[in-house]
Order: C-alpha cells, then structure tokens, then sequence
C-alpha cells in the first residue's frame, strides 16, 4: 500500500483547481461559439415569447372581423395589412406562432416518443422483434410522407389536432430507425461491455447507459424535426386539411390568401415569412446543436 | 453481386406485401361512400346502391382485399371507378409527367447542390462557403407551396417570363409517344415544342429542386470535409498530388457514397411528395392523379398509384444500393 | 486553372437559362388573326369524366358534350324557356301521356350517318335499358320502381316520333332539353361499344377530335353543321387546370382564352384590366347555410328564424362573391318559373334575433357546430370563407359556432346522415324546373336523399307532390308559391345567396353567352 | 557525412479556439545522407508535427509553421512555394504514415494509386508506369505483384498495405523517407518484416530515413542516431549507443528504464511519475520538471537550452549536463559553420 | 499451493458468416477453438497472440459476455455456463473486468463517481454514504484524488482513464480479474505505471488476474504462466520463465524473436517469420501454423496437433514434440 500511494502522487498541483466540464456545459460552451445557432436559437425564442404573449401583445384578436376594412394594404395601423376579413395580418401571424410551434413541438414529442419505443424495442431485442418492426419502417418510409399524412387525415377528418397526430405518425420510422441504429451502435461500445461486465441488468443498462448515449441525437432530430413538422402541418392547413378557420394557423393562412397574390400580396408574403423564419430558426439552432452535442453525427 | 441483387428483391417482397396490405386498409377506414362520390351530391339512393353492387364494394373487405391482391399479383391493377379505365393503360401518362419533372429537379439539385459543396467544402469559411450554406439552410426552411406560388407570381403574372402552369403550350400541343416530352419533342424534332416544354418546366421543377439541392449541398460539403481530413487524402497529398486532383479524384468518388443516399431518398421524395408543386402548377402528374383519387374515394386508383409510387421508391434506393458497390469495392456482396 | 473552367461552365448555365427564360416571354399571341385557325382555350377546373352525356353525372363533361351533341328540343339562350333544336315543333295530347316530334331532316352525325326517327328511338330505348348507367335518364324519367314513365318511343316515319308516358309529367319537355338527352349516331354506339364515351358522335356543331386526359380536349368544327354559317371557331380546346389560381394566371398569360371558375376575389383583377372582361352567367343555384331541423336546439323554429334574423346576407355577397351573387330569399333562384316574388325575408336585424333566441330559451346563446365544405362549389367558392363570416355574425347574438370542415364525400354523407347541426351546401338546378329545388330538396320524400336539413313538413311536401302532375302552368306556379310561403315561415334553411358563377375571357371574344345551367354550346362564340 | 536535411529553429503553432498551442517549438537537428535517424517520444510530443512541418503538410488552418527554417539541399522549405512543394513531395522526399488501413484510398486499385504517383513527377508512359510499380511492389516482397495492381486496398493485410506504401514511398527514388509510426499498427511478427525491408531499401538505395515512433526498441534495431522529444521540444540527441548505454536526460533514462524487457523479468518497473503536460499548459522552466526526480528550484524557473557537443554530437536539454557544454564549448564553435 | 480458482475446459466460440440469396449460414470463424487451462488463486495468467488470435473474445467468453458455443467454464467451483443469466450477473460482483481503450470503456455522460457506484448499486452494496466514501477510498488507491470523483472522463489523460477503469474493477472485491490489453493504448511511461499499479493491487488484495496482451515485454514481467495463442488455439502454455527462456513451439519462438529489443548492440539479419496471418474464416488444413512454419512437416498439413504437456507444466500443440512425447511414453 505504501508502495502504491509512494509512486502515485502523479497529478500537476494546479488540478484540483480546474472546474468540473460536465458533457452538457461542454456543449453549451461550443453551441454559444456558434455565431448562426446563436440567431437561430434567438429566433426560435422571439416565436416562442410570440406565442406565449401572443394574446397580450397581439394588436387585435384571432377572428376580429371589419369587412369594412379589407385587403388593405400595410400601413401605421396595419402594420402587415389586413386581409379578407378585414382581420390584421400581423395580429393573426403572431396568434399562429402558437398553433405552430404548439402543432410542431407536440407532433415530435409524438413521435419521438413512438420511434423510441419501437426503436428502442427493435435495437435492443432484435431478431424478429427488429426484422418487423425494421420492415414497419421500411413500408411508413416507402410511403411519400405528406400522401400518407393526406389519407391519414382524410381517416380523422381533417382538424388541426389530426394534422397533429397525422405527422405525429408519418416521422416516427425517422425517430425510430435513428434510435434503433444509435442503440446498435451503442450496443457495441466498450462501455457498454464494461457496464454489462460489473454484472448490470439489461434493462439499467438500458436506461443508464444506452438511453442517455442516444439522447442527443435525438434531441438533435428533434429540433430539426419540429421545423420539418411546421411545414408539414402548414401544408396540410395549406391543403384545407390542418387547421381550420379562423383559426391563424400559417399554412391555412396561405391558403386563405392565395387568391390575393397579385391585389394583396402582403396577406400572402408574411405568413410565408413567418414559416420560413420559424423553420429556419430551428434548422440552425439544430445544425448548431449537432455540432455541439454529437458532432459525427452527419447531416 | 448478382446474389445481392437477388435477396434485395425478395426482401422487397414482405414490404411490398405489407405495404398493399395498409395501403388498403388506411382507404378503407376512409369515411364516405365511393359510390356516392362518383354520382354526385345529387344521387338517388338506389343508384348509389347499384353502383355499389357493380363496383364489388359490398362484399366483406377480407374479400375484397385478396381479390385486389390476386389482380395485382397476376399484373391487374385494377380500373378507376371514376373513369372505367384499366389503372395500368391511364396511369402512364401522369406518371411520365412526375418522372419528368422529378427528373429535371433532380438534375437542377444534383448539378448546383453537388458542385455548390464541393466548392463550399473547397473553400471552407470563405464567404461562398458561408453564404451557400445559408442559402442551403433557408432552402430547407422554405415551404415549398410557397415557394411556387411566390414564383408563378414573379416570374409568370409579374414578370410574365414563363407560363405559370402545365406541360405544354396548350395551342400547340406535343404528340405523345413515351409521354415524355423532352424526349418525345426531340424525335420529333420539334424544337420549338422542346423549346417549349422545357419552359414549362422550369418554375415547378425549380420549386421542387430547392429542398434536395440544399440538402445535397450540405452532404456534399460536410461529406467532402470528412474525406478531406482523411489518411489518404493525406496520402495523396504527400505523394505530390495537387489540391485539384485530391479534390476532384480522390475526394469525390469518397464523398459520392453519402450524397448518393440523399439523391437516392430524395428522388423517392419527389416522386410521391410533388403533390403541391403539381397541385400549384396543374401538372398533370402522378401526386395529383392519386390526390384527386383520394378525394374521389376511388380506391383501385389509390392503392395502385400508391404502390406504384412506393414501388419506385423502393427500387430507386435498391439502384442507389447496387451503385455504392459500383463505387465502393469494399462493399463486397456475398 | 480548372478552376476558371468550372467558373465559365457555370457562366454558360446562367447564360443558357436566360435565354430561355427570355426567349418566348412576348410571344403570347393567341394565335386567332383572321388568317389563322381561330382556336378558343376553355380553361376550367376539372377534366370530363366521359364524353357520353347520358352517362355523365358532372357538368364538367356536359360542358364538353352540349357542343358535340344536339337535343330535340333546347333551352332558351339565357333562360329555360323550351326551343326546338332537332325537333321542328311537336304535340302534346290532351291528358299530356302523348308526345309527338317532327324532326328536322337532312341532319348528319359527324360520322356520316343520317339523323332520323330511327336514332331517336334507338338512343331512348338504349338509355331505358340500363338505369343504373343512364343516371339523368333514371333520375328524371324514372318512375323510382326501376321502370320508366315513358311507357315506348316509337318512329312514325322517318322524321316523326312518337313518346307514350305511363302517367304524365309536368316537366318532361323541360327535361327533355337536359344536356344529357343528346342524341348519338347509333352506329357509332354499335361501333364503339363500351368505348363510346371516348369516341363521341352526335349532330352538334364541333365534332371529337382528341381526349388527353387531365390534359385537354380536343373538338373541332363540324363543316357539316345545319346551322348555315355556324360554328364560327374552328377548334376548341378545353383545358383543366385545377387551382383557380394557377388558371386565372393562364388566362393571364395568353395559354388559355376562357376561364369559368374565376375566384370572385379575382374579378376586380379582371376587369381592372382592358384585355380581359368578363361574363356573367345567371343563376341557377342556391347557396345556403341548412340548419337541421331534428336537432337540439335547431328544432326549434324561433331558434331557426332568430338565425335567419342574424344573417348578413349583402355582406357575403359583396365579399366572397365579388357582387356576383344576389341574397337568396327563397330557396330557388328568381329565374325558375314559380319564384315567389311577394315572400319578404327576414331581415337582417340582431336585435330582433336575440328576442327571438330568448323567447326560445336561448336567451344566452347556445353552442353549435358549423359545418363548411372544403371544397369550392358553383354556389359557393370558399365554404370556409363564408363559415367565417356566419360566425362572427352569430357571435353577435351569443350563439357561439365552431367551424368544422370533413373532406367533401365524408361531408355529404355526414351532413345527409343527419349529423350535422348547421351545414352549408347549395344546388345547382338541373333542368330549370321549381320541383328540381324544392321537392328535391325540401320534400320530406327527399329526407334522407337530398333533403339534409331534415325537413319534414307533410303539407309542403303534398304540395309540392301535387306540383308534380300538374300540367297546368298556372295552376303549379300558384301550388309552388303557397309551399315557399310555408317555407320561408318554417326556416329549415338560411338561404344565402344565389351565385352567378361567372367566366372571365379575354376582350376579342364576342357572342359568348354562359347559360345559366353551367354548359353552353359554343356555336356562335367568335373572336373580334 | 553531409546533411540533407537542415532543421533550424523550427516552431509550428497551432491556433485552437483554446489558445495557440505550440507543437513544435523551436527545435534545431540535421538529417545526414543515408542514415536512419529515429525521433522517439510519447504521444503529443510532437514529432509528427516535426514530419508534417517537413512535407509542408501541416493542417492549416489550425496550423502553421511560424518561426525556423528548412534546408533541403540548400533550398528553404517554409519559403517554397505550393507548386515546388508538389515537386518535392513523393519525389524527393516521400512518407509513409501509422495506419496503413486507411492511409491508400479505399475506392481505387493499388496499381492506379501507385501508378499515380509515378506519373505525378516522371513523364512515362502508363505501361511503363505499371511495369515500374509491379518491379518495386516485388522489390518490397509483395510476392503476386501482378495481380495485386488490380486489387483494391481492402483486399490486402495490414502488412501488405504497409508495404504498398513503402513502394509508393520509395517509387520515384526519394532522397529521404519520413516514416511515422510505420509498425505501431502492426503485430511484431509483421513489424520484423516491414523493419527488415525498410532497413533493405535505406542500405540499397542509399535513402535517408527518418524514423518517428514511440518504441525504444525498433529505435535500438533500426536506427543510427537517436533524437527524443518531449514536449515539443528535443530533449536529448546522440548516436544510438550512446543514448541507450550513457542516456543523460532524466527524462530518457526513465523511459529507458520504463520499457519491459522481454530479455528478463524486473521484479518491478521503473515508472516516471505524473502524466504529459496537456499541450500548452507548459508554464515556465523545464518542461519536464514537473515529473523529474532531479528537479530543483532552478528547472522550474529557466527553460535549460539544448547543451550541444561532447564531440559525438550528444545533445541534453538539462541544467544537470550544463558541463558538458562548457567543456566543449570552444571546439563547438570552430566545428560549426 | 494454493487453488485453482477458474478453470476453462475446451472452450469454443464459432461466429456464423451469412451469406447467399436468404442470408443463410455459409461459415464461420473459429475465433476460439477448444480452450483448456486453469489458473490458480493469486496468479496471473496472460494470454498472448498477435491481432486475430481470439484472446479477447476468449476473455468475453470468461466472463460470459458472449454465449460460448460449447465448453465450460468454472469459477469458484461454480460451471458458469451452466447458471441462469441472472446467477452469472451476480458471479461479477467477485469477477471482473479491465478493457483496453480508457477512452471507450468509460461512459462519457457519467462523472467518475456514477461510474465507480455503479457496480455497488448494481449489486446493492452499502448505503449512499459508504457507497461515496468507498468511492474516495479506491480514488486513493489508484493513485488518483478523492476530487476527481465529480469530474468527467473527459477531463482525465489516458492514464488517469485507466486507473479509473481499474477502480471501477475493484469496487465489488473481486476476485478475479480479466484485463483485456489493458495497457497497450497508453504511453511507455504511463503503461509502467499502470503495470505497477495492477502488481500492488494483487499482492494487496490477493488478485488473481488473467491478463490479454500482444506485447511480450510486458506479459514476461506481470505473468506467473503465459499461453500463446494462434488462430483461436493455445499453441504453447507455461510458465513464464519457462516459456521465455525455453520455447518450444515454432510460432512462439518466432514471436519471441520478432520482439525488437531496445539494445542497438544485439543486431537482427533476419526476419523470423515470412507471410502474414490467414484469413480465420478459412484457417488451413492442418496445423492452422503450417502455412508459416519453418519446420512444417507433411503431416502438419494434415493433422491438427494436440496440446500435450512436453515437459513438467509445459504444454506444446505441435507434432514436432508428439514423437518425443510418443517415444517417452513407450
């Protein structure tokens, strides 16, 4: 023993000093340096505090109607113009921010929360556990995406919640297989043998090791994701088969602008804008994020 | 190789099989009575009855559902209730006009979104890097309805540069052989109808390009940095190569093998998500020919349309497959 | 340096597209100089279904069909009145059962083939063979037992024929005028078979040339046409492009020179500009905002009439109609003979229609579902639209709505399974005929059928029974005129408006006269 | 002997978001015509650095080579442009590097690799080319030459792709060889063999070598002069005996003593303590103060300059050898241009 | 003497290779081929052999981390593949193991401290309190510091890893300890370290260590007995000072003299061993060395030789020494 501690004292003295860097405050550090996911996570906030605000901050209500006033282009009192209703456009973009975000974050947690099931349940199990639910994945992915999300509202019936629940569905297999192949990968890391080695049962192995080792990814898809989730449900509402009127969802915005293109294009252009904005805010903040969190993972 | 090939096909099979067997059910758990549909909101009651009798659509769904996999499996596809046509003679034409366009797009994506992450890479934080990636990500982030109204607007009504829907000038229409008719106007020789055609093409096949050539760009860029980095390019450096040679020999065929996924998946996309291109730019292809169906509740058209699609999509990626091995020797096939 | 090269070729791909792009943007000329073949583009929103008009159900296939094929008799060119076309003159027995048709001689099938007695009889016998194909044939002759009410058409002679009705029918001349009832070359149906509606032959004034489908329809002028002088084009090409959007913008850029299905929002950006105008057709329809009438609370008819009270009628008409459309009162359009002109509407008035809701009951207002199509209709472009509208405005009297849209099929089974509460909908008259309306769709027969609202009042329904055997004109106006009074005072429905859906073309077009049952023949349609 | 290769005061920087990290600082050696030179070090010394500075390969950005030159035959290799850079490159002086798995492009065959290179710096023919790199793929005991041209890397074993690199190396007649790490991937049975061949070539054809690695005893086989770095720096430099009978630098001596030797078995290693300073947290003084047992105030305070001379051109970095240096002070300078 | 704590017994693990249009078995490798040996209470046994040989799939299989494809393996007296999934969980507690790459083995998201509980919680062993102080006592014993414990495995060098993983091997105090080349990622002078460490740990908790290794140099100085390992098959197994200063086996004389040793004096001309290692999946016919041998004789092409004690503990599998043995034996 004495031995031992005699030629152990191998640390430089000024290491007691360093502060612990957990991986989450590592990322963190990286994801500030980012300059663009920076703006994109500041984006994604300044739609979020619209949403949250938007009933106080909003100028004018949802469905607050003055046919005496319509079309009008944007001006002091409007600042992004009215539309058909005479209802002010900027009012209604900062109302749908909510419905947006609300449709995108939701649908994601939806389906992050079936593919991790099915993932986890194909990677962890294999054999015919994984060649049926793989062979699931295969056929939802064969699918074209937005033709399953039309029949699949065309099932519900078409309303901003089954719009919801209908991109809910056609993004699991992306969730799955990424949780499925993370949790194979995962599988074969030394410490996972390590873990197994000091004699842990399979399902801590599971939730200690291979969950948290597969979050970021996840967490990383996932914010990507709600981006890919808000154009689809804005297509859908674009569609007539996501959110119905009045209520200021972005797609069915469009769609009920579309006429006005070339006598009023303001009611067209800004809830566009606004999408774009949304989506890219979380396309950044999520390329931002990768690099931080798990920067071999691909685009 | 060969046996590659062969088991890719029959694992083909279960998915296929599965796919015919949700595709049905989804149409059927569809509310609304097709035959209610096709006549009309001014149908009588026995009519509709009748036309239901005569479309088979009374019998119990197991029935119908392994009488529609027996046609299938013997090549019939079945006939539109709408039109009475065999699905297999009628859906040529609209799926030419998919082909079409999703090809086009695809060359659009590939050619600026391949060589836009080359140079990107190439330059990595210049500002062509900076501002390509950027325009990458907005393309992303655009939705593309939009995109295709905001360019009918522009370069059709506003600017009036080219025409904002179809296929063809309708006064002077194209005589369809294969249907495709870039190729169809060429044996011809009608370059004025080429001429034409190709201009109809652009601001949907434009629209339809930006996703995959953002996203292409973006593979080819951060693809080509990682093999950039690698042991061999180092290699070849170290044996005198120039950055030309490493970049464009060396670095490409490697990072070829991701960027090939995505045009593989993204063609797929295209084939079945052109719906709202085809919807904004009345193109008469496949998206809309099922859409409508879906409307129209005719079933037959439904589900082979979506088999079809899904189909393609299917062997699109197993060609994508069998190429890695065409490019990468590593991936020797049992 | 490759990289030079890499830069000129993307130089030259600029270079290329430019070219493109420009070359062609002014070349939007529409080809109709008087040199020139004159060709008119119909553009419109769907593709016909099939050519052959007895089996058509749609009106985008009469469109086409109302050009290839003649009827015995016609319509007037801007109302229902009935005209010979290929008859000359005919007979009506006294007890109305017998109906005989001088025909007009010397008229051709495009396929060469003489039009006589023999094809007459041919075609009607044809459709009476098979009821559940010839849908119109059905609907408006037969007798609902799977027979027919015409008992035998028969030829006298070569251009004489003879009908023998089993009971008689107030309406068949005007039925008889139905595009459906277009007259084919028997020889072609011999010939074509199951392939006849692909293969078009009738006497009309363009014959088929080609079917592309989703693409165009090919018809050209019939140089053997009766009419001296007639048809002036010499093609026309109808053209579907779905989004009204995207077909406005062809109308815009010289592909098409006819549109129908205009948004009403556009019709400023038409006449605002002086190469285009536009045509107004009149109406055959009625919009209207059904309030079921088994359902709690609108089952009660002081709820129903306080909604009626709630509606600002002028207000969607100005809005999603673009003046294009008048408020309905009754629940036909004022063009149908028997329109009652004395009925007053309830007036738009929020006061009386809170008193109304509180005498009711529903003093605090009530919930409700609204239902809107979501599907643009003759008789209503945007459902959603004017859901929005009724909304707001029911809002003012506490009743709260909530807007619910199913895609369209589901939506009319739904609405006819009697789930709705207030759904919008509306009609699209097929022969011009008051029973048409409101037997088909207030009767209480109908309940179940066309009749969504569920409206079950006995005495209309007699009335409107007896209108039906009512040969006497005067006498079924008055029938007619008593069953909207009750009507009006049970308020099954909101009539909204009645909708002229108008066509939007360019300037140089003259003589195009929109009918008001949605097709027309394009006979006399030229360019200036 | 004459040197062909002069390093002088060479300092290759990289600039990291965590600051500028001196790889290489400042270090001065000389590569003779013909020899084997072997730089011995633990992992981020820095002696790869010192090779890619060398190939003007330096990863840039981060890196750049800020301060020192390189002769090679009379010419300033930091001052030479892109293109003569090429020129040099694989021709006049050639590497090859630690994984052979990944260092041959997995996508081309081995013949078109290599054919590349020849024709990279000689106008020859492609069927000359080929006939040229099927000789030197025997010459460096690839047996079925012939064939092996058309296989794909990965068809081939760690060694033999090892080899292949080695005739790449060697193919166009190089004037020296930098070898990192040529056999740390490899097992011994394999790094015998490929030991042996480059020995082979260096005494065939005359070729300088220079030879990085971390294992003492492929040093003590191979090479004819010793350099160990640590830190960024050269700590100690002699002749191969010398440094492995008299090591001076305490630094040597411990890793020398570290080293289990499978001649006899030690009841116990001689370890040094603590671990490598992290890249650019070296503060003042010795930069190995901090692990050496010797260590007293002074080497904590100054950084020890390299003390040159003992005649055999033995080389310490440490104030314990200070008297060498005066010693040999005066014949120092007269022997140094 | 003392006893013999593991014992393996014809221990084999056979990885299919599938293939073909349904992806049918087509082969397999041979990754261990029959394994014998025993190691006894406080030894350390090493098991030696270039890349490919099967030492670290043999030591998997040890601890039964992959299912052996026959053979048994007995621990404490207890056949370990006879025991429910469950009872071999709980043989760990008192059997552990050591990987080779710190960077890997580690679990990047948890502290050192969740990663030294660990096996304490798993095997429900003391209380929150004792469970942290332990934490800090076997820090201590490694050589590390009792704050490091909130740090992650990021933050430490290669050798302060190992160490790490090294206490997380003790925490349970186990009595064996499988180390699977535990130190040929680190640098020579962090490798004798790590060396150090593990000889001070044995003779204070009585180890008993089966130790995977490629370098020689470094299996001479830890071991009591080596085997050599060749193609999934021990070829030679002795004791340490017998096999280094008496090999028998061809392979093993070949593998000790390609050992470069650090003394420029000792020149080498010659390469022991010419050709490169088969392809395991298709091992020759034969003695599976024949293909390299220099003493290759026609029967080896044929016959798989079989281990046989040669001299007293000194086992030898190659047909070289059968005839002797044969003689000896009549």
């Amino acid at each position: 023993m004495s031995q031992v501690a005699e030629n152990q004292s191998p640390l430089q003295p000024s290491s007691q000093h360093d502060e612990v860097v957990s991986p989450w405050l590592d990322a963190w550090r990286k994801f500030r340096k980012n300059k663009l996911a920076l703006f994109g996570a500041i984006t994604v906030i300044f739609f979020i505090i619209l949403g949250i605000l938007s009933p106080w901050i909003a100028p004018q209500g949802i469905n607050d109607q003055n046919m005496a006033n319509t079309l009008q282009a944007p001006s002091s009192s409007h600042l992004l113009g009215t539309d058909d209703f005479g209802r002010d456009v900027l009012s209604r973009i900062i109302h749908g921010a909510r419905i947006s975000l609300w449709v995108g974050f939701l649908s994601v947690v939806g389906s992050i929360v079936m593919g991790c099931l099915l993932g986890i349940l194909a990677g962890y199990y294999g054999r015919w556990v994984d060649t049926i639910i793989s062979r699931l994945f295969d056929i939802m992915l064969a699918f074209p995406s937005i033709l399953l999300a039309i029949t699949i509202v065309a099932v519900l019936g078409p309303s901003l919640q089954n719009a919801l629940i209908a991109i809910a569905i056609i993004n699991v297999p992306n969730f799955g297989r990424l949780i499925r192949s993370k949790v194979l990968s995962v599988k074969q890391e030394e410490y996972i043998m390590a873990a197994k080695a000091i004699g842990m049962k399979d399902s801590r192995l599971l939730m200690k090791h291979i969950l948290p080792n597969s979050i970021s990814p996840i967490i990383v898809q996932g914010t990507l994701s709600i981006g890919t989730a808000i154009i689809e449900a804005a297509a859908l509402g674009f569609l007539g088969l996501g959110a119905q009127p009045p209520q200021p969802e972005w797609g069915q915005m469009l769609a009920e602008s579309k006429a006005y293109i070339t006598t009023a294009p303001w009611t067209m252009i800004f809830p566009g804008l606004a999408i774009m904005l949304t989506v890219l805010g979380f396309n950044l903040m999520g390329d931002g994020l990768r690099d931080a969190l798990d920067p071999k993972m691909k685009h | 190789m060969l046996t590659y090939t062969l088991r890719r096909l029959l694992m083909l099979i279960p998915v296929l099989l599965g796919m015919a067997l949700i595709v049905f059910f989804i149409i059927h758990a569809i509310p609304g009575d097709p035959a209610q549909i096709i006549l009309g909101q001014q149908a009588t009651e026995e009519n509709v009855e009748a036309l239901n009798e005569q479309l088979g659509l009374n019998e119990p769904l197991y029935v119908q559902f392994f009488s529609y996999l027996g046609n299938i499996l013997t090549g019939d596809l079945g006939e539109s209730f709408q039109t009475n046509n065999a699905i297999s003679e009628e859906v040529w034409p609209f799926l030419a006009a998919t082909i079409e366009l999703s090809f086009v797009a695809m060359l659009i994506a590939i050619v600026i979104g391949v060589n836009a992450g080359i140079i990107s890479a190439w330059f990595q934080n210049s500002w062509f890097d900076y501002s390509a990636m950027l325009l990458a990500l907005i393309g992303v982030s655009i939705p593309i309805f939009w995109l295709g109204l905001m360019e009918q607007w522009a370069f059709s009504v506003e600017l009036n540069w080219l025409p904002s829907s179809g296929r063809e000038n309708v006064r002077d229409p194209v005589e369809p052989i294969t249907h495709l008719f870039l190729i169809d106007t060429l044996i011809q020789g009608r370059l004025d109808q080429f001429v034409d055609v190709v201009r109809h093409l652009i601001l949907p096949s434009v629209a339809l390009a930006t996703i995959p050539m953002a996203i292409i760009a973006r593979i080819t860029r951060s693809s080509m940095l990682e093999v950039m980095k690698s042991d061999y390019i180092r290699t070849a450096r170290a044996k005198g190569m120039r950055m030309f040679g490493v970049v464009y020999k060396h670095s490409l065929k490697n990072a070829v093998i991701p960027v090939l996924t995505i045009i593989g998946l993204q063609t797929g996309l295209l084939l079945g998500g052109a719906i709202l291109t085809e919807t904004i730019f009345s193109w008469p292809g496949i998206g809309r020919y099922i859409y409508g169906a879906i409307d129209a509740r005719d079933y037959p058209v439904i589900q082979s349309g979506v088999l079809i699609v899904a189909t393609m999509f299917i062997f699109i990626n197993l060609i994508v497959d069998l190429l890695y091995a065409a490019v990468d020797p590593r991936i020797k096939y049992h | 340096m490759k990289k030079w090269k890499l830069a000129m070729m993307m130089l030259l791909i600029f270079t290329l597209s430019f070219a493109l792009i420009g070359c062609g943007g002014d070349d939007d000329e529409s080809g109709n100089g008087s040199d020139e073949e004159k060709i008119l583009i119909f553009g419109r929103g769907g593709d016909s279904v099939t050519l052959d008009p007895a089996k058509a159900t749609d009106g985008e296939s009469l469109k086409v069909t109302a050009n290839l094929y003649e009827n015995l008799v016609t319509y007037g060119e801007e109302d229902t009145s009935i005209n010979p076309q290929l008859a000359t003159e005919w007979e009506v027995s006294e007890d109305g059962l017998l109906f005989t048709f001088k025909l007009r001689e010397g008229v051709k099938f495009h396929d060469g083939t003489d039009f006589n007695a023999e094809a007459v009889v041919t075609n009607f016998n044809l459709w009476a063979s098979d009821l559940e194909s010839y849908y119109y044939y059905n609907s408006q002759y037969g007798d609902g037992n799977n027979g027919t009410i015409i008992e035998e058409v028969k030829a006298i002679d070569d251009y004489t024929v003879e009908f023998k009705l089993t009971r008689s029918q107030a309406t068949f001349l005007q039925n008889m005028a139905m595009d459906s009832f277009g007259i084919a070359s028997p020889a072609a149906i011999e010939k074509y078979g199951e392939d006849f509606k692909k293969n078009p032959v009738g006497t009309g004034p363009f014959k088929f040339e080609e079917w592309k489908e989703e693409e165009r329809i090919v018809i050209v002028k019939n140089e053997d046409y009766w009419k001296e002088g007639y048809p002036k084009l010499d093609k026309v090409i109808f053209k579907p492009i779905a989004d009204n959007q995207a077909r406005l913008n062809a109308l815009f850029t010289g592909d098409i020179d006819l549109m129908d299905g205009i948004s009403y929002t556009d019709i400023a950006q038409v006449t605002s500009k002086s190469e285009f105008q536009m045509f107004e057709r009149k109406s055959n329809t009625i919009g209207y905002l059904g309030l079921t009438n088994t359902r709690e609370p609108l089952d009660n008819k002081l709820v129903r009439q306080a909604l009626n009270h709630a509606v600002n009628k002028q207000e969607i008409a100005d809005a999603f109609y673009g003046g294009y459309a008048v408020p309905a009162i009754n629940p036909m359009p004022p063009l149908i003979n028997g329109y009652h002109e004395g009925v007053e509407d309830y007036a738009f008035d929020v006061e009386k229609a809170k008193s109304l809701l509180a005498e009711a009951g529903y003093g605090d207002g009530f919930e409700m579902e609204l239902w809107a199509m979501p599907v643009p209709r003759p008789y209503m472009p945007d459902g959603r639209k004017v859901a929005q509208l009724l909304q707001k405005q029911f809002e003012e009297i506490g009743v709260t709505a909530e807007i619910v849209s199913y895609e369209w099929g589901t939506y009319l089974d739904k609405a006819k399974a009697g789930e709705a509460d207030a759904f919008l909908l509306g009609w699209t008259g097929d022969n011009g005929d008051a029973d048409n309306f409101l037997y088909t769709l207030l009767g209480k027969d109908n309940i179940g059928s066309n009749n969504y609202a569920y409206y079950g009042n006995e005495e209309v329904n007699d009335l409107l029974v007896q209108a039906q055997t009512e040969t006497d004109t005067a006498e079924r106006e008055k029938l007619y005129m008593e069953a909207q009074e009750i009507i009006k005072d049970d308020a099954p429905w909101i009539p909204l408006v009645h909708a002229k859906p108008s066509v939007a073309g360019k300037e140089n077009i003259i003589n195009y006269i929109p009918h008001m049952t949605g097709n027309e023949s394009l006979e006399k349609v030229d360019f200036k | 002997m004459t040197s062909i290769l002069q390093v002088k005061g060479l300092k290759t920087t990289f600039f990291t978001d965590e600051g500028n990290i001196p790889a290489v600082d400042d270090i001065d050696f000389h590569l003779d015509e013909g020899e084997i030179l072997g730089i011995v070090g633990e992992s981020g010394c820095g002696k790869s650095v010192t090779s890619l500075s060398i190939m003007g390969l330096v990863p840039n950005p981060p890196g750049k080579i800020t301060d020192g030159s390189i002769t090679f035959q009379e010419e300033d290799l930091t001052k030479a442009s892109e293109k003569r850079m090429r020129e040099i490159r694989g021709n006049e002086i050639s590497m090859i590097f630690q994984e052979p798995m990944t260092s041959l492009n997995p996508l081309f065959t081995i013949g078109n690799q290599l054919i590349e290179a020849v024709k990279l710096h000689e106008k020859v023919s492609k069927q000359k080319a080929l006939h040229r790199v099927i000789e030197m793929l025997k010459v460096v005991g690839l047996p079925r030459a012939e064939e092996m041209v058309n296989e794909y890397p990965h068809q081939l074993s760690g060694g033999m792709r090892q080899r292949v690199m080695i005739a790449m190396a060697f193919i166009c007649n190089p004037k020296i060889l930098i070898a990192d790490e040529p056999t740390t991937a490899l097992d011994v049975t394999i790094q015998a063999q490929i030991l042996h061949q480059m020995k082979e070539l260096n005494r065939k054809r005359n070729t300088a070598v220079m030879l990085i690695t971390h294992d003492l005893g492929v040093v003590a086989e191979v090479c004819t002069r010793v350099i160990v770095m640590y830190c960024g720096q050269i700590i100690e430099q002699a002749d191969v005996n010398t440094i492995f009978q008299s090591p001076k630098h305490p630094y040597t001596i411990g890793l020398l003593q570290s080293v289990p030797d499978i001649r006899e078995k030690r009841s116990r290693l001689f370890s040094i303590k603590g671990n490598v300073p992290k890249p650019g947290s070296i503060q003042k003084g010795c930069r190995f103060a901090g692990r050496c047992e010797q260590a007293h105030d002074r080497c904590f305070a100054e950084d020890p300059p390299l003390y040159k001379g003992d005649g055999q051109g033995h080389q310490v970095r440490c104030f314990l050898h200070e008297s060498i240096e005066e010693a040999h002070h005066v014949e120092d300078t007269i022997t140094s241009p | 003497m003392s006893k013999t704590l593991l014992q393996v017994h014809n221990l084999k693990k056979h990885f299919p290779i599938y293939g073909g249009i349904l992806n049918k078995k087509v082969g397999e490798v041979k990754a261990v081929d029959g394994l014998t040996f025993s190691v006894k209470e406080g030894e350390t046994l090493s098991l030696v052999g270039e890349s490919g040989c099967g030492k670290s799939t043999t030591g998997r299989l040890i601890m039964q981390l992959i299912e052996p494809t026959d053979g048994s393996v007995i621990f404490e007296d207890q056949s370990l593949t006879e025991l429910s999934k469950k009872q071999v969980r709980l043989t760990r507690e008192r059997m552990q193991m050591i990987f080779q790459d710190p960077y890997a083995s580690l679990n990047p998201r948890h502290s050192v401290q969740k990663i030294l509980e660990e096996p304490l919680i798993v095997h429900g062993i003391g209380s929150k309190e004792e469970r942290k102080q332990r934490v800090k006592e076997m820090l201590e014993v490694v050589g590390l510091s009792s704050y490091h414990a909130k740090r992650y495995p990021h933050q430490f060098s290669g050798g302060q890893r190992q160490r790490i993983g090294i206490a997380r091997a003790l925490m349970t105090k186990p009595k064996l300890i499988i180390a699977d080349e535990p130190v040929s990622a680190l640098d020579v002078s962090i490798q004798a370290q790590v060396l150090n460490l593990l000889q001070d740990l044995q003779k204070k908790f009585q180890l008993t260590y089966i130790f995977i290794a490629h370098d020689l140099g470094v299996v001479r100085h830890i071991s009591k007995s080596v085997a050599v390992m060749y193609l999934g098959r021990i070829v030679e197994i002795a004791d340490s000072e017998t096999l280094y200063n008496g090999a028998l086996h061809p392979y093993t004389k070949a593998l000790l003299s390609s050992v470069p040793i650090p003394d420029p004096t000792i020149q080498k001309e010659s390469i022991p061993l010419s050709g490169d290692l088969p392809d395991p999946s298709k091992p020759p016919q034969g003695c599976a060395f024949h293909s390299r041998c220099e003493a290759c004789m026609d029967v080896c092409k044929t016959q798989k030789p079989t281990l046989m004690e040669v001299e007293k503990d000194h086992y030898v599998a190659c047909h070289l020494y059968e005839e002797d043995k044969q003689f000896n034996d009549k």
